[in-house]
């Protein structure tokens, strides 16, 4: 089996969670990562200060879309003054694959666009620079 | 499948030495010329001799080496410009093709563009050739105007003629070979309608200088721009073609060291060509590498790189029809083509292709390939890209069909 | 008269290829390192290593070459940074100290200096630290302005004081060291009474980078640019270190590739520091060579780097007072001054006397020395200048005195 | 004895002819080299189409000095449309030392300088590129 491409990532690709448009929303935030034309949007609900439905649409690499995914599984339920306090080590290790220099951008690029949604801090996590 | 190789018409892997490198004991398979090229032997070994045994600064200084030096220099100057049909003085090196497209916006396009006026474009341009033009039109109050891509990847003079009859235009600016479609653009055609139409014109070569016989006078336009890395030289040196009465009549671009006659604490008078144009510490390595790599393409006869480059391309556009999902874009003969192919592969992101072939050593590229306006007019976030230079061969592009097949299977496509 | 050598605080000549090079059968005594630097085994085989084994255009390769060719150029922005104290994204690669220079001229001044505003530079600039400034001041309509050098080749931080008093001056660029009269400016204050007076400060590190331990951050200038060829790296590569703030409400300056974050047809975004200055292919090897130059420099410790500067600059000047009609140009003593002495030798042009010494494989410079104001207050046509590197040593010295009066003779002066 | 300091070009260089300011003049011209801050200026007095007198003055380095003391003494008695059809290789032999291709120019610039007294041709003459 492909160490990159695992099932689970590959059908985190194919059938994303939490995947689609939300309306009416309390956050949302949209960005992209230029080099490999990803493009991510995300669309928050909140209650009680916790994310408690949320949706990402877009399109990109098997990476960026698995990663927005699996990492929605995450988001739904967290406190919205968590979210700020990820770093990309936390997404690495959800991941858990091995993630080279060049794809640490697809597998941030959901946490960028949380950290924007929540915090309004659009610079890339920790390890995405 | 996999065909009993016929002989490539280069044959000349072995003058590059990263062809003995291993990655994983497994050898290269390098397909992204477009990007960079790979170094013969014999311009890695010019740049070392010029450290370990010329080096000096050049120009003004009196002993053995500071002019052994400027004659290395100076001489790699008047081959690159042979190499293109150019002449010695109006052959300025920049820094890479980028600078010398900047150069153009800057001393010719602020004195002669202003609100009112037009600039031309193409939706297939490189980055390194829009960005300068908004910069200068935001600047000045120009309008930049685009030519349009068809869907097979092509320019067309109609449009061209249209836009010209519109009378404000200034400049044309225009790719002699797209770096994503490979479309081989009828520059000839554009320089010619252009300049009737009083237009100034300039031609980004960079892709088409490694690849076919470039004659820059008998083109003839006013501009013409390209890069040394990708034609087998050193990074760090670009050049710029460009005619006599236009460069004597601008200003400086950077001014300093080297690109004086004269400095007074006011003001200051210019050198000749093309030293007014080359401010500072030049490239002088790079200047000698850069010649060392046209000796060694003008060795190997640009008609034979050309007709290398063409047979490949068609090898590759057959073989890649035998791949289920592959999309090729741009123009559809090889004829029509230079040395690049950009597809996509139905179900995987050109990203993932380009990681998953890397399994196999199979180097190619993915993304936007600093064309993104080129990327809204086609449709797609992204492509991956092949491309090839002299050291590929046939068993090149088997290798990189055999990998995509495999990633066809890791992705269940 | 010729002294039992002391050792030199530096014994490193052997790592130096070029001084295994005979001509006529001698060695060759290089004492024109503030032109040009003689390079390293370690710099010529980083680059070397580079072509041949791990090239590829770097930043957006998803393949093995291009990931290490983009770690290998970003880890050496990283050192270079560090080398300099400066910070990494705010640590920009130019094509030389002059590019540097005119990347603030056209992105900085052209939207900060304006009619009635003022420039002030020094009578002791090289041409790359003046042209730019007049092109910029000619363009905006600003005033540029010289703070004088005294006899002993200094400046007034009384008239600094005067001309920061009129409130006019917007910015004030000053070498670190001057590449003829070797003067060590008081940078320090400088930067702060400009500061304090509102003045933006670019400081002229092109000498001072290779020659003493610098610590921008330290120092606190907006903008301090130097050169990798006269560091022991390679030509083609500068550096220009910026205040972030600054860097960050700049425009580009050059368009094109790699500086872009998106392009659309009529606007782009710009990419994060240091790249949003970075258009086009990196000058990758050039980088590579670069941090090859400070890890060797950083291993030779700067400190002792000044040191061996200072001594052989003292013996040198001690030696020169030997020879009749010698008539050095500058501060007096060694501690004033970095490794580089002009001057004049009475009788002999100093063209002649570059051109006499040579015979002795004694590479010196004569000339204006890219500094024609300053040659225009010293009333002097030109100089002879030896200038010194980590490779030098007292016998150096010797051959040079030997030559001159060898020179000496041949003009029956 | 030296190659190129020979003693007749360090004869010329210390004892200048034709050197000095001519008033009043026909025709003149001010030209240097840049690269070791030579420069020449020219006073020529015409009669009959020839130039019958003239007069150099300058400073510069020892080739420039007495390139143009020995070059003045053909050129007075030249006519004046000859000027203009001399080039580099006729001075490289007046001479009669051997030139590097640095020191060309310094040889170079007292014709430079006629020529663009008598022609208005300011350009280096071939060879001094
Ligand atoms: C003080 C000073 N500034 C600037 C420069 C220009 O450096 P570069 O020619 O590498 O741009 C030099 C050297 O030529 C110099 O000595
Ligand atoms: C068509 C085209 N134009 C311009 C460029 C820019 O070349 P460089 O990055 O060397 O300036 C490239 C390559 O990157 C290119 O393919």
């Amino acid at each position: 089996m492909d160490d990159l491409y695992r099932d689970y990532i590959l059908d985190h690709y194919k059938r994303p969670r939490n995947f689609g448009e939300l309306e009416p929303h309390d956050l949302e935030a949209h960005d992209h990562n230029p080099l490999c034309g990803d493009e991510l949007g995300v669309h928050i609900r909140v209650a009680d200060g916790k994310i408690v439905e949320l949706r990402f649409h877009g399109q990109g690499c098997a990476i960026s879309q698995a990663a927005a995914s699996i990492a929605s599984e995450e988001y739904v339920g967290m406190p919205l003054d968590e979210v700020g306090g990820l770093d990309g080590e936390w997404l690495i290790e959800l991941l858990g694959i091995p993630i080279s220099a060049t794809r640490r951008r697809c597998a941030l690029l959901n946490l960028k666009v949380m950290r924007g949604a929540t915090t309004g801090d659009a610079s890339w996590p920790n390890g995405g620079g | 499948m996999a065909t009993a190789a016929a002989p490539s018409i280069l044959d000349v892997r072995a003058d590059f030495p990263i062809f003995g490198r291993r990655i994983d004991g497994r050898p290269l398979v390098y397909l992204d010329s477009a990007a960079t090229s790979q170094k013969p032997e014999s311009v890695i070994a010019a740049i070392d001799d010029y450290y370990r045994r010329h080096n000096a600064n050049i120009h003004r200084g009196v002993y053995t080496l500071a002019q052994e030096a400027t004659e290395m220099f100076e001489g790699a100057r008047e081959r690159v410009a042979a190499f293109a049909g150019g002449q010695t003085e109006t052959t300025i090196f920049t820094r890479n093709a980028t600078e010398a497209i900047n150069l153009v916006a800057y001393a010719w396009g602020r004195e002669h563009v202003g609100p009112g006026d037009a600039v031309l474009i193409t939706q297939m341009e490189h980055h390194s050739n829009i960005v300068p033009w908004q910069l200068l039109c935001e600047e000045t109050g120009a309008e930049l105007r685009y030519l349009d891509v068809s869907d097979e990847g092509k320019l067309s003079l109609e449009q061209l003629d249209a836009e010209l009859a519109r009378g404000d235009v200034k400049l044309v600016a225009c790719a002699h070979i797209s770096n994503v479609l490979g479309t081989i653009n009828p520059v000839a055609e554009i320089v010619g309608r252009a300049r009737s139409a009083g237009a100034v014109t300039l031609i980004d070569g960079s892709q088409a200088a490694p690849q076919m016989p470039i004659d820059v006078g008998a083109l003839g336009p006013d501009f013409y721009a390209w890069t040394g890395h990708k034609a087998l030289g050193p990074t760090g040196i670009g050049v710029l073609h460009g005619r006599r009465e236009l460069l004597e009549r601008m200003r400086p671009f950077l001014g300093g060291g080297d690109m004086i006659r004269t400095v007074d604490f006011q003001r200051s008078t210019w050198n000749d060509l093309p030293w007014k144009f080359e401010a500072g510490t030049s490239m002088v390595a790079e200047g000698v590498g850069l010649g060392a790599a046209v000796d060694y393409l003008t060795g190997l006869q640009m008609e034979s790189v050309r007709a290398h480059e063409r047979e490949l391309v068609g090898y590759a556009l057959e073989r890649l029809r035998e791949v289920a999902g592959v999309r090729v874009i741009g123009p559809r003969t090889a004829e029509e083509r230079g040395g690049v192919i950009s597809f996509e592969l139905e179900g995987i992101h050109p990203h993932d292709v380009a990681d998953l072939v890397n399994r196999e050593n199979v180097c190619i590229r993915a993304g936007h390939h600093c064309a993104m306006p080129l990327m809204r007019r086609l449709g797609v976030p992204a492509t991956a890209r092949a491309s090839f230079g002299p050291y590929n061969d046939r068993s090149d592009v088997d290798a990189l069909i055999g990998a995509l097949a495999q990633a066809r299977q890791v992705f269940g496509v």
